[in-house]
């Protein structure tokens, strides 16, 4: 039967309109999908469902919940309803728990709130929850912080708080997004696991068409406010009747085309690197002890090369890049650059920097919001000794921009005037500046919607085989990495576990980590 | 940007407040109505009438003339404390965000607790014991405890921007930390410190009414608010307009800069916060 | 949570020998002979120069802090220049002044700041937030020690609903604590503004945050969610003030009780400092930062109670 | 029956609250002292507390300044005026039960003009030559040489007459002496309290219990008498206020004369007031009735020179420096200065300085001459100014009663060096006969008057108030003191 019947939902906030006429339905048992880019309202038509709307929303509509509507019942029946009923999972595990409530208590809160249960019982109660979510009590005790848990962890207590009481549906907003591979696989089981168990209706929502495609029963595809196209997954990924549909399935596995070969010659030779941190002392006057981000790490760049290094948060890929770029000094080992050398101990000189730049991951974060994009491309000008300035230097810039895809006036602009993708672009044209022949990508599409993505990647491509660049491709997302790779590396706790031809490594892959890793990654195909 | 503050009603009311007092100061540089250097006895605790818009005080002098003098005093003590407290505290807290963690952070940070430790007003007291009352001691005093307040500030708020990837990217493009401070962090911190800024002007006017009025600040024949308050307080129960202009005139200004600077605070960030980082 | 709290006590100590040597070497710059003074206008140098030697003031400058410095440590502060008693037992007087008052009207301020902030924050853009915000701003504008002059010619001269100041001592608790509530108040007000505006934005930050979202989704109603979340997430920054308001508190009880003439350490600092009793000044100077140092350490203890995250951190 | 009885205790009742009342005193006082042992201490607050209350001397000042028999009840001098023979009064105790005799006598006078003495009038008993105790009850002192005002030297609050044998150090904080009055403790930085002496060799207080408590803060001080905190405030340091307590019914106001000549003392030595054109200048410079009006409010006597109006000898000599700016821009002019110039100004706390800074700077400023005004604590006002001649100007109130010795003296702090004056002092402290001490105060006067050493301002007044029921304060101040063996409440 049907537990959720969304039924022409209109909502606006101000005078910006968010949803348009949008109707959905979740049954008992059942897991259905919302996928949709940023901003397509997947989220709000959530938030619509148990009421937790921003202020100055105005809803229109229907929100049939277990035979009453929620747009028409009052605020203290939702509260009723909110935990009761309906549970729901977040984004961000890391803020979405009280960082100064003990796990148990915040678990426990649920039950109580709702009177349930008494204190003793509540408590219980939470603790079997935390069990179910495979949070078992020897290493989880109820009096565990927050900040004690990993992000996955983090996500389970708060899956068991929304599942607490057994709601009847359960919205998961993009629950695995800020997690890596292996965790957002187990993360999904364990929702799999609990729609079978309690038999309740999942409303799960996402942007990456891989981690549903193998989930979901149901699917609606979002975009700007309005679900373009709805229905059982097989079916929809089947017909495919909207262009959006098909377009959001092709970017999502797009691989770009490239024709550049490699050349013997390394352009960044890196041998037996070794980088420690000191981390804080364990006794007032010990000596601190040392972690060792980077552990004897060897590799080489060929010319014109786009090698890819894959792993996942916390494995060391940052640290590695940072060592490389010549922001941090390692403790051992040795780093070639065009053939010379950089000894441990010792910064990278500048006229090797100059043959390296770097785009980072955040396309919001990694421009001065207060400087003109003119100032921010021709910022890497600083490294040469012979920039050029005045004229020229606004020639370069332009030029730099036409490269990417950008215009000239966009030189005069401020960064905030810009989209994620358009910034990115931006990012590229200020390490294309100096014309390197090296650039890191450190996670450099991996905040960039689908199609943005796919566009980014293509000019990666035409970019590396015009000039002839070489690159070195860090990211956790395997899909992107087999896309625009040569050669691929497998990082894992400092150390690098497998390297080989990008497709060798996908198809046999030879290290039991990177066999894990290829199998959690959720792949398209296969629903076919 | 100034466009939006002014559409702000407290910032708009603030400003109004503090300006006309600033102009009050700058106009009596060329004018006031009656000379405040001259005593005329005899025609003392006049009431506010048409001469003597506010009346006179105690010697006969005309108390408008007196506030707008005044205005002067409390203003430049204010101000140059204020720019004491910046001009040091700034580049302090830049430098240890800097060099996060290392010594020069311990010896900056800890000098501050250390500073800290001393209420303002100690400080002054102090500084004015060992080198007698005067309008610039107040000055110092104010300065001192300042520079504290602004490098905690601008160590702060440095150091979240300094895990930005922009900074990182100037650090690729080969920047020192200097410069890197100069160009990145200073100018995305500036709104904070403009806010800060206005608040610590503030307070700096009520402590150097304090000061003056404990007979450590401005001497003598400086007019001053805060003196004006400390010379007619045995007067103010029978000559209550002594009293009440000089306490109307700091509650205004002050009331003014706070607003604005409140104002401010909401339209650069609403996530800005006073007090120690 | 022990080193925390042993790496707080090291650095506490460190700040007082700071501070110690700071104010040594401050006040000993200051002119005018103590011996002089208290001798008066036609004393003969002879009579000075003895004095000088009874008191000590001959002595090298190093053995006169070391003597200080170890001194307090035993709680001897050494005798006054002028009163020719023991400087212990003169601030100890002083102290039961000075530290009731300086709680009591910490105890006002959050007792007058909480409620109204809390009720702010929770109402926000309401009348109640705008009248409380307005409120606060005039609170925040008004020098203490104008409304203590215009409080005391209302309600001690012209109602007499309060002595105008004076203190009868601790004999009758009651008649103690009437005479310290109007200082006590007029030092709380400008505090307690304060302390409700931080309450107030410290409170509205917290609501945007995640958790808030999680507990709203649980079923929490908004006031329960403020209560039984926000409040406890918003008190690091309002411990902060609070922390920093002591301090206030006690430099603001200078002029209060110049004003309300009570025998604190306030007035004791001004006269000791008219009367160049310079170990005086120094030990009560030495004690306040003293206070305010340890206060500073108890709140940073309070932090790590109230943010679990703080008890490892190190 | 039983309704009479009631009433009969009701009246009872009533009585003893009544009594309660009015057996003890509020004294209000700004400065608190900071010992209470006048024999090593110049601060006059000592003196408000124990002068006549817990100390006496040989001789004693009355309340009209008269010097009078104190703890000896007679005395003959001999002829050539250098042998003194006090009669003691017999059956004095200290608060401590021991009997006052010579020899406390003898042990006092020898303390005070010791080498190591810390006494700071030191000066009164320079002349003794020695001093014996011919038997229980009588003292013989002679001197070096003649002193006509030797009786009244002894009157001093520095001259009192301690218990040989006393630790002088516990003096400090617990007095022990022979008045009227008992110390009972002293709450520092806020009170002393005293008790009646029920022992007291002479009439007894009336009072039972004294307070006297220490407000420096003239506010304060007004709000402590207008809530009624304070009975009697016997130096009231705002004169401002003393209009609105006359209005008010429930105090009467005390106006009466001090010791205290104020002066705009100047730096002799230092140019340009070594030229005597200046000084002459600077005293027509001045204008007295706006300073008494603005400062004071009204309160205090002009002054021509460095003497007391109520005293016999005093000669009004304002005359001789009358405001007149004109001619005080003509003779510095005449000096040299057509356009001024520029000088220092240091004020002591007090309201007449510190106020009357104010006005004098004004005054002066409208003949051209500019001052930079300095105000100081009394620590370094005796620093800068007293021992280190580092001012051009500054006001003080001079309070010894006859201290127009000091001009005498070229190392006083005004450096006032002239022979013919020093000479005339040494004349008059030789001369006994009254009628010529007379003459040659008189010309004293006119010397200081004719030489400019300082601007003589005005005599300051006594300006005491109290609730209208109190009886028996002093109205002046011939010492300081605040003599409460005759106070009572009328009702």
């Amino acid at each position: 039967m049907t537990l959720l019947q969304i039924k022409n939902l209109n909502l606006s906030i101000g005078d910006t309109e968010i949803l348009r006429d949008v109707s959905l339905t979740a049954e008992a048992g059942k897991i259905v999908a919302v996928i949709g880019e940023s901003g397509s309202g997947k989220s709000m038509t959530a938030y619509c469902i148990n009421q937790l709307l921003p202020r100055g929303a105005q809803v229109s509509g229907q929100v049939m919940f277990n035979g009453q509507d929620m747009l028409q019942i009052s605020e203290r029946e939702l509260c009723g309803i909110r935990g009761q009923d309906i549970g729901m999972v977040f984004q961000e595990p890391m803020t979405a728990l009280n960082p100064v409530q003990t796990i148990g208590a915040q678990v426990a809160e649920t039950v109580l709130i709702h009177g349930a249960a008494s204190k003793a019982e509540a408590l219980k109660i939470a603790r079997e929850t935390l069990n179910r979510v495979g949070l078992p009590e020897a290493e989880f005790p109820l009096g565990r912080y927050p900040h004690e848990l990993s992000g996955g962890q983090r996500q389970r207590v708060v899956i068991a708080l929304a599942i607490a009481l057994r709601p009847k549906l359960l919205i998961a907003d993009e629950p695995t997004t800020a997690l890596d591979v292996t965790t957002q696989a187990q993360i999904l089981e364990l929702l799999q696991k609990l729609v079978r168990e309690d038999g309740m209706a999942l409303l799960l929502i996402s942007h990456d068409l891989g981690v549903v495609a193998n989930v979901a029963d149901n699917i609606a595809i979002m975009r700007r406010g309005e679900i373009v196209e709805s229905g059982p997954v097989k079916q929809v990924f089947a017909e495919m009747n909207h262009e959006y549909t098909r377009a959001l399935f092709a970017a999502s596995n797009h691989v770009p085309e490239r024709n550049a070969e490699a050349a013997e010659m390394p352009i960044l030779k890196v041998s037996g690197l070794v980088r420690d941190y000191v981390l804080p002392r364990k006794t007032a006057f010990g000596v601190p002890p040392k972690l060792r981000a980077v552990n004897d790490v060897s590799f080489e760049v060929k010319r014109g090369e786009s090698l890819g290094l894959v792993g996942e948060s916390g494995c060391g890929k940052s640290t590695l890049t940072r060592a490389i770029l010549g922001l941090d000094v390692v403790q051992s080992g040795l780093i070639e650059i065009d053939g010379q050398a950089v000894t441990a101990g010792h910064k990278v000189p500048r006229e090797l920097r100059r043959k390296m730049q770097v785009v980072f991951q955040d396309p919001y974060g990694s421009f001065n919001p207060r400087h003109k994009v003119a100032k921010l491309v021709a910022e890497p000008f600083h490294l040469l000794d012979d920039a050029p300035k005045g004229t020229a230097r606004r020639q370069a810039v332009e030029k730099t921009l036409i490269e990417v895809g950008m215009l000239t006036q966009d030189a005069d602009k401020y960064i905030h005037e810009f989209s994620g993708g358009q910034r990115q672009r931006i990012a590229i044209a200020r390490a294309l500046i100096i014309k390197p022949e090296l650039i890191i990508l450190d996670e450099a599409v991996s905040a960039l919607d689908v199609s943005i993505r796919a566009q980014i990647l293509d000019l990666l491509a035409e970019l590396s085989d015009r000039l002839g660049l070489s690159y070195l491709f860090i990211s956790h997302d395997l899909s992107v990495v087999r896309a625009i790779t040569d050669r691929v590396m497998v990082m894992k706790s400092g150390k690098i576990v497998e390297t080989g031809e990008t497709e060798a490594v996908f198809n046999t892959p030879k290290h039991h980590y990177t066999k894990a890793l290829i199998d959690a990654a959720p792949v398209l195909e296969n629903v076919r | 940007m100034i466009k939006a503050a002014f559409k702000m009603p407290g910032f708009t009311i603030g400003f109004i407040l503090a300006m006309t007092f600033v102009l009050a100061a700058l106009v009596s540089f060329f004018w006031t109505p009656f000379p405040t250097d001259i005593v005329d006895v005899p025609n003392k605790f006049q009431l506010p009438n048409r001469v003597n818009w506010l009346g006179t005080d105690h010697l006969g002098r005309d108390i408008f003339s007196m506030l707008m003098v005044g205005a002067r005093t409390s203003i430049a003590v204010a101000v140059v404390a204020v720019g004491i407290g910046m001009g040091l505290g700034v580049p302090l807290g830049l430098a240890a965000a800097a060099r996060k963690g290392s010594l020069l952070d311990e010896v900056i940070m800890r000098g501050n607790d250390l500073v800290f430790a001393f209420p303002a007003l100690l400080i002054a007291i102090l500084i004015t014991a060992v080198f007698g009352p005067s309008a610039v001691n107040a000055i110092i005093a104010i300065g001192i405890f300042n520079i504290p307040v602004f490098a905690r500030l601008s160590r702060g708020a440095a150091l979240s921007l300094w895990t930005r990837d922009f900074v990182l990217s100037a650090r690729v493009a080969g920047k020192g930390a200097v410069r890197i401070s100069a160009e990145h962090i200073l100018p995305n911190i500036l709104n904070l410190l403009i806010v800060q800024g206005t608040i610590q002007f503030s307070l700096g006017i009520l402590a150097e009414a304090a000061l003056s009025y404990i007979g450590l600040g401005a001497q003598p024949p400086i007019p001053s608010w805060g003196r004006m308050l400390a010379d007619s307080q045995t007067m103010a129960s029978f000559a209550p307009h002594l009293a009440l202009f000089p306490g109307a005139a700091i509650v205004l200004t002050v009331l003014g800069l706070n607003l604005m600077g409140d104002a401010l605070r909401d339209l650069f960030d609403p996530k800005i916060r006073r007090g120690r980082e | 949570m022990l080193r925390y709290i042993l790496k707080r006590l090291i650095s506490l100590g460190l700040s007082l020998i700071a501070a110690s040597v700071l104010i040594f070497v401050a006040i000993e710059i200051i002119p005018g002979d103590a011996a002089a003074y208290m001798l008066g206008i036609n004393a003969s140098p002879e009579a000075v120069a003895a004095l000088r030697e009874q008191i000590g003031l001959n002595q090298s400058d190093f053995t006169r802090y070391f003597d200080w410095a170890t001194g307090m440590l035993r709680g001897d502060f050494g005798i006054s220049y002028t009163y020719r008693v023991p400087v212990a037992d003169m601030i100890s007087n002083r102290l039961w002044v000075s530290l009731p008052l300086a709680m009591y009207a910490l105890f006002l301020s959050t007792l007058i700041a909480f409620p109204i902030g809390i009720i702010a924050a929770s109402k926000r853009g309401s009348v109640a937030d705008w009248m409380v915000m307005g409120g606060t701003q005039l609170g925040v504008a008004i020098p203490n020690f104008w409304f203590a002059m215009l409080m005391v010619q209302l309600l001690a001269i012209k109602y007499q609903f309060f002595t105008a100041g004076g203190f009868p001592g601790w004999d009758n608790f009651w008649l103690g604590m009437k005479a310290l509530t109007l200082p006590a108040f007029v030092l709380a007000l400008p505090q307690a503004s304060i302390l409700a505006r931080v309450m107030r934005s410290a409170l509205l930050d917290t609501l945007t945050e995640d958790f808030m979202r999680t507990a709203r989704a649980k079923g929490r109603t908004r006031r329960g969610a403020l209560v039984h979340h926000a409040l406890r997430n918003a008190m690091i920054p309002v411990l902060t003030i609070i922390g920093l308001q002591f301090s206030f508190l006690l430099a603001g009880a200078i002029i209060i009780e110049k004003i309300f003439f009570l025998p604190g350490l306030g007035s004791l600092i001004l006269t000791a400092i008219s009367q160049r009793d310079l170990i005086v000044v120094e030990s009560v100077v030495m004690l306040l930062v003293f206070a305010v140092i340890v206060v500073t350490f108890v709140v940073d203890i309070t932090y790590a109670l109230v943010d679990p995250r703080l008890r490892r951190r190190v | 029956m039983k309704r009479i009885f009631l009433g009969a205790s009701v009246l009872a009742l009533t009585a003893s609250m009544a009594m309660a009342q009015s057996t003890h005193i509020n004294i209000g006082d700004q400065l608190e002292p900071p010992h209470l042992d006048p024999t090593a201490g110049a601060a006059g607050a000592i003196d408000n507390v124990v002068y006549a209350n817990i100390y006496e001397g040989l001789t004693r000042f009355s309340a009209d300044g008269d010097v009078i028999a104190g703890l000896a009840e007679s005395w003959d001098i001999s002829e050539d005026g250098l042998t003194y023979t006090f009669n003691l009064r017999s059956g004095v105790k200290y608060h401590d039960g021991s009997d006052m005799t010579a020899s406390d006598v003898v042990y006092s006078l020898n303390r005070a003009r010791a080498e190591d003495s810390t006494n700071a009038q030191k000066g009164l008993f320079a002349g003794i030559a020695d001093v014996t105790a011919a038997d229980d009850t009588t003292v013989v002192v002679t001197l070096t040489s003649e002193n006509g005002g030797f009786l009244f030297n002894m009157a001093w609050g520095d001259a009192i007459i301690l218990n040989e044998g006393d630790d002088v150090e516990a003096l400090k904080s617990q007095p022990n002496g022979t008045g009227a009055f008992t110390f009972t403790n002293w709450v520092q930085g806020d009170s002393i309290n005293l008790a009646r002496n029920e022992n007291y060799w002479g009439t007894p207080a009336i009072l039972e219990t004294v307070t006297i408590k220490y407000i420096s803060d003239p506010t304060a001080a007004f709000a402590a008498m207008m809530a009624g905190d304070i009975d009697a405030f016997p130096t009231f340091p705002a004169p401002e206020n003393l209009p609105q307590f006359d209005a008010d019914p429930r105090f009467t106001v005390i106006i009466g004369s001090t010791e205290g000549e104020t002066i705009l003392a100047t730096n002799n030595k230092m140019p340009p007031f070594d030229n005597p054109l200046v000084r002459k200048a600077l005293s027509h410079a001045i204008d007295r009735s706006a300073i008494i009006d603005g400062a004071m409010f009204g309160y205090g006597t002009p002054i021509g020179s460095h003497f007391a109006p109520h005293n016999p000898a005093y000669i009004d000599l304002t005359g001789e420096s009358n405001y007149d700016p004109e001619l005080a821009r003509a003779l510095l002019a005449e000096a040299g200065y057509p356009d001024g110039f520029t000088t220092t100004l240091k004020l002591p706390p007090p309201t007449y300085a510190r106020r009357g800074g104010e006005i004098i700077a004004a005054q002066l400023r409208a003949v051209g001459i500019e001052t930079e005004v300095t105000n100081l604590e009394w620590g370094s006002w005796l620093e800068e100014v007293f021992r280190g001649y580092d001012f051009g100007l500054t006001i003080v109130s001079h309070t010894e009663p006859m201290d127009f010795g000091v001009y005498a003296d070229p190392e006083y702090y005004f450096q006032y060096d002239s022979a013919e004056y020093q000479a005339l002092m040494e004349e008059l402290t030789a001369e006994t006969d009254p009628d010529r001490r007379i003459a040659l105060m008189q010309d004293a006067q006119r010397m200081m008057a004719a030489d400019d050493v300082n601007v003589y301002l005005f005599q300051l007044a006594k300006t005491g108030v109290a609730n209208k029921n109190i009886v028996g304060l002093w109205e002046n101040s011939p010492t300081q003191a605040t003599d409460l063996t005759a106070v009572y409440w009328s009702e």
